[in-house]
């Protein structure tokens, strides 16, 4: 628990200069849309990277939950220590689109990546880490409960 | 899910009586998942039901446990779908549901009244 | 956007709030009508004007995304500059400094 | 169980405040009392990491945001909500439910704060969710770390009446479920439910409100109390009905020596 003093110095390091609706920077590439829409882990990882399968991997680190609180809102952590990590992907087998977000790792960036996704049901998340031109594995499976009570 | 439920709620029913119930009558104490099973085979050559009187009666005892503060949610929806059931015509329906919601109306007035003299016995000393 | 983002021994912590509905396009409203798919598809973070990261999203990340990443070589006082856009065209971009 | 139920004679709020500590203390000796506001999160330790997670960016900051302008926005009279509360509103949420001696009834901060709209001319806000609960979070965030101290007042009978029908609520089973708050949250605090772990009676209000999972937005202790209800297939109560109203000054009592540490998320 994050003590109300301690919050707010962290607040206090990082007050946001602007917050204004602006028009986005034309630099980025095209959001990968037949890795999203795809409806298998073998489609997405194909659409993703194409010609590549991935190997498991125990430099692979994936931080998951064994039971998700709440299947809205699953922390999900993926981090590694490949060299030359160019990408990382979090999937989960048995949403509709199994695609959740994947991201492109600057040589900038330390290969870390925290974020908190949707789960329909029980199924292996799987973290797809891109390295050197080759793409590595590692998943676990999070149960998802039907939650009537809590707190 | 319905199976499901009443394996819930009997093993709560039996953990409750466990804890706490061991002060209660035989009599007094009720066990809420055997109602539908009591009341679920209406055809036992009884001459034919009054669903409307059954209904009436439901209904009072419906408001008599809201004024104690136990109404059951689900009461007020049974006593509506026995109504709609006896409207289509279903009077072995109607009669069932309104059979059963006489007993929910008969179980929250008595569960009322049992709550009233046992709470005290829940708490911790 | 919410961002927080500390510095220490040039390495940057930057963990990221994005208030935006991420709707599913399966899910249905009160009167049972489905509410269309609305989702950041991109979010970028800039380092002194270069993009240090591309996050791509489709529907399964919660609603608020919430990222956490960590820039080697961001000093305090050196600006953030994140952006998304998504599905529909609305974007947000904010900067944030580095404490 | 080794506990003894038995009936309280003379007991007064705080021997049952005790008897309460006791409880629990017996039961997880391990289990420090101060730790009882992070609920069910003190017994499972997946649950709390996951929990953690979320807390270290919490869901419910936007709804801080919120709460912080609208309780700055002066009203169209030129009042503000400083002005309804003492110490100008900030570090109270302590002190609430109060005892209210001049109407004698239970008068929580939700209620204040409409209450105080109201008197300054505007609209009350819905009791379970939205303004009303973002408002009241950013209360509850100002009095972090502060400890809760609940007053029943010894000369108003009216006030220990109130406080006894609140703990009568809490013990009484309701529903076709047949089941009380301490079904769930006295004799079953760390027991699994299906797939779920009630969290313990003691500290249980100290974090409302609360960002729920399951809601996917901030909610009120009513609109809570009202889901607990149904959930028991009971027919619950409106949000500030003297029942819930009643049901927090005891609850809230029970927290008494315990710290604030609300909003907080839940599953």
């Amino acid at each position: 628990m994050i003590n109300r003093r301690k919050f707010l110095t962290v607040l206090g390091a990082a007050s946001p200069v602007v917050a204004a609706l602006m028009a986005f920077p034309g630099t980025v590439l095209a959001w990968a849309e037949n890795a999203f829409k795809a409806t298998s882990v073998e489609d997405a990882e194909a659409a993703l990277f194409p010609g590549s399968q991935a190997q498991p991997s125990g430099q692979v680190k994936l931080k998951a939950p064994q039971i998700a609180e709440n299947g809205a809102v699953v922390p999900i952590t993926v981090s590694t220590d490949l060299p030359d990590v160019s990408n990382i992907s979090v999937l989960v087998e048995k949403n509709p689109n199994p695609l959740c977000a994947s991201f492109k790792i600057d040589p900038a960036l330390q290969p870390e990546i925290s974020v908190r996704i949707r789960m329909g049901e029980t199924s292996n998340v799987i973290a797809l880490v891109e390295a050197g031109g080759k793409t590595y594995q590692a998943s676990q499976e999070v149960k998802v409960t039907i939650g009537g009570c809590g707190g | 899910m319905t199976r499901l439920m009443r394996v819930f709620l009997l093993a709560i029913a039996m953990s409750g009586m466990l804890v706490a119930c061991s002060k209660q009558d035989a009599t007094e104490a009720f066990a809420p998942a055997t109602i539908e099973q009591s009341v679920a085979d209406p055809d036992t050559g009884l001459p034919e039901p009054d669903v409307p009187a059954l209904l009436k009666q439901a209904e009072t005892l419906r408001l008599q446990a809201a004024e104690l503060g136990h109404e059951w949610s689900n009461h007020g929806p049974t006593i509506l779908a026995a109504r709609e059931a006896l409207a289509g015509g279903d009077t072995g329906e109607a009669n069932r549901l309104a059979s059963l919601a006489v007993l929910m109306g008969e179980q929250s007035v008595l569960q009322a009244k049992t709550e009233a003299g046992r709470w005290r016995d829940a708490a911790p000393e | 956007m919410k961002v927080k983002s500390r510095s220490k021994n040039g390495i940057a912590k930057v963990k990221l709030l994005a208030k935006h509905p991420m709707h599913t396009g399966r899910a249905k409203d009160a009167d049972g009508n489905l509410i269309p798919a609305h989702h950041i598809q991109t979010l970028t973070c800039e380092h002194k004007g270069k993009v240090v990261l591309t996050a791509d999203f489709g529907t399964s990340v919660s609603k608020d995304p919430y990222l956490a990443f960590t820039i080697k070589g961001a000093e305090s006082g050196d600006v953030l500059k994140l952006s998304w856009v998504d599905n529909l065209g609305e974007s947000e971009t904010v900067e944030a400094t580095v404490g | 169980m080794a506990l003894v139920f038995a009936a309280l004679a003379n007991a007064g709020p705080d021997e049952d405040r005790q008897a309460l500590v006791n409880y629990f203390q017996q039961r997880s000796p391990d289990i420090n009392f101060e730790s009882y506001i992070d609920g069910a999160y003190i017994y499972d330790e997946d649950a709390r990491q996951q929990w953690l997670d979320l807390e270290d960016f919490p869901p419910y900051e936007f709804d801080l945001e919120e709460g912080e302008a609208l309780f700055n926005t002066p009203f169209a009279d030129g009042g503000s909500y400083a002005d309804c509360f003492e110490n100008g509103g900030i570090a109270i949420r302590q002190n609430y439910p109060k005892w209210d001696r001049e109407n004698g009834r239970v008068v929580t901060l939700e209620l204040a704060i409409n209450e105080c709209r109201e008197r300054n001319g505007e609209q009350p806000y819905p009791w379970k969710k939205g303004e009303l609960a973002s408002i009241s979070a950013y209360m509850a965030y100002t009095s972090r770390d502060e400890v809760f101290a609940i007053e029943v007042p010894g000369d108003d009978p009216r006030a220990l009446a109130a406080y006894e029908q609140g703990k009568q609520f809490f013990f009484s089973r309701r529903g076709q479920l047949n089941m009380s708050c301490s079904s769930c949250h006295l004799e079953g605090a760390n027991v699994r439910l299906r797939a779920e772990l009630p969290g313990p009676a003691l500290g249980q209000v100290t974090h409302f409100p609360v960002y729920r999972a399951k809601w996917q937005e901030l909610g009120t202790l009513h609109r809570r109390y009202a889901g607990c209800n149904e959930q028991v297939r009971a027919m619950p109560f409106p949000a500030q009905s003297k029942q819930y109203r009643q049901l927090e000054y005891f609850q809230t009592y029970m927290s008494n020596g315990l710290v604030v540490n609300g909003p907080s998320s839940r599953k």
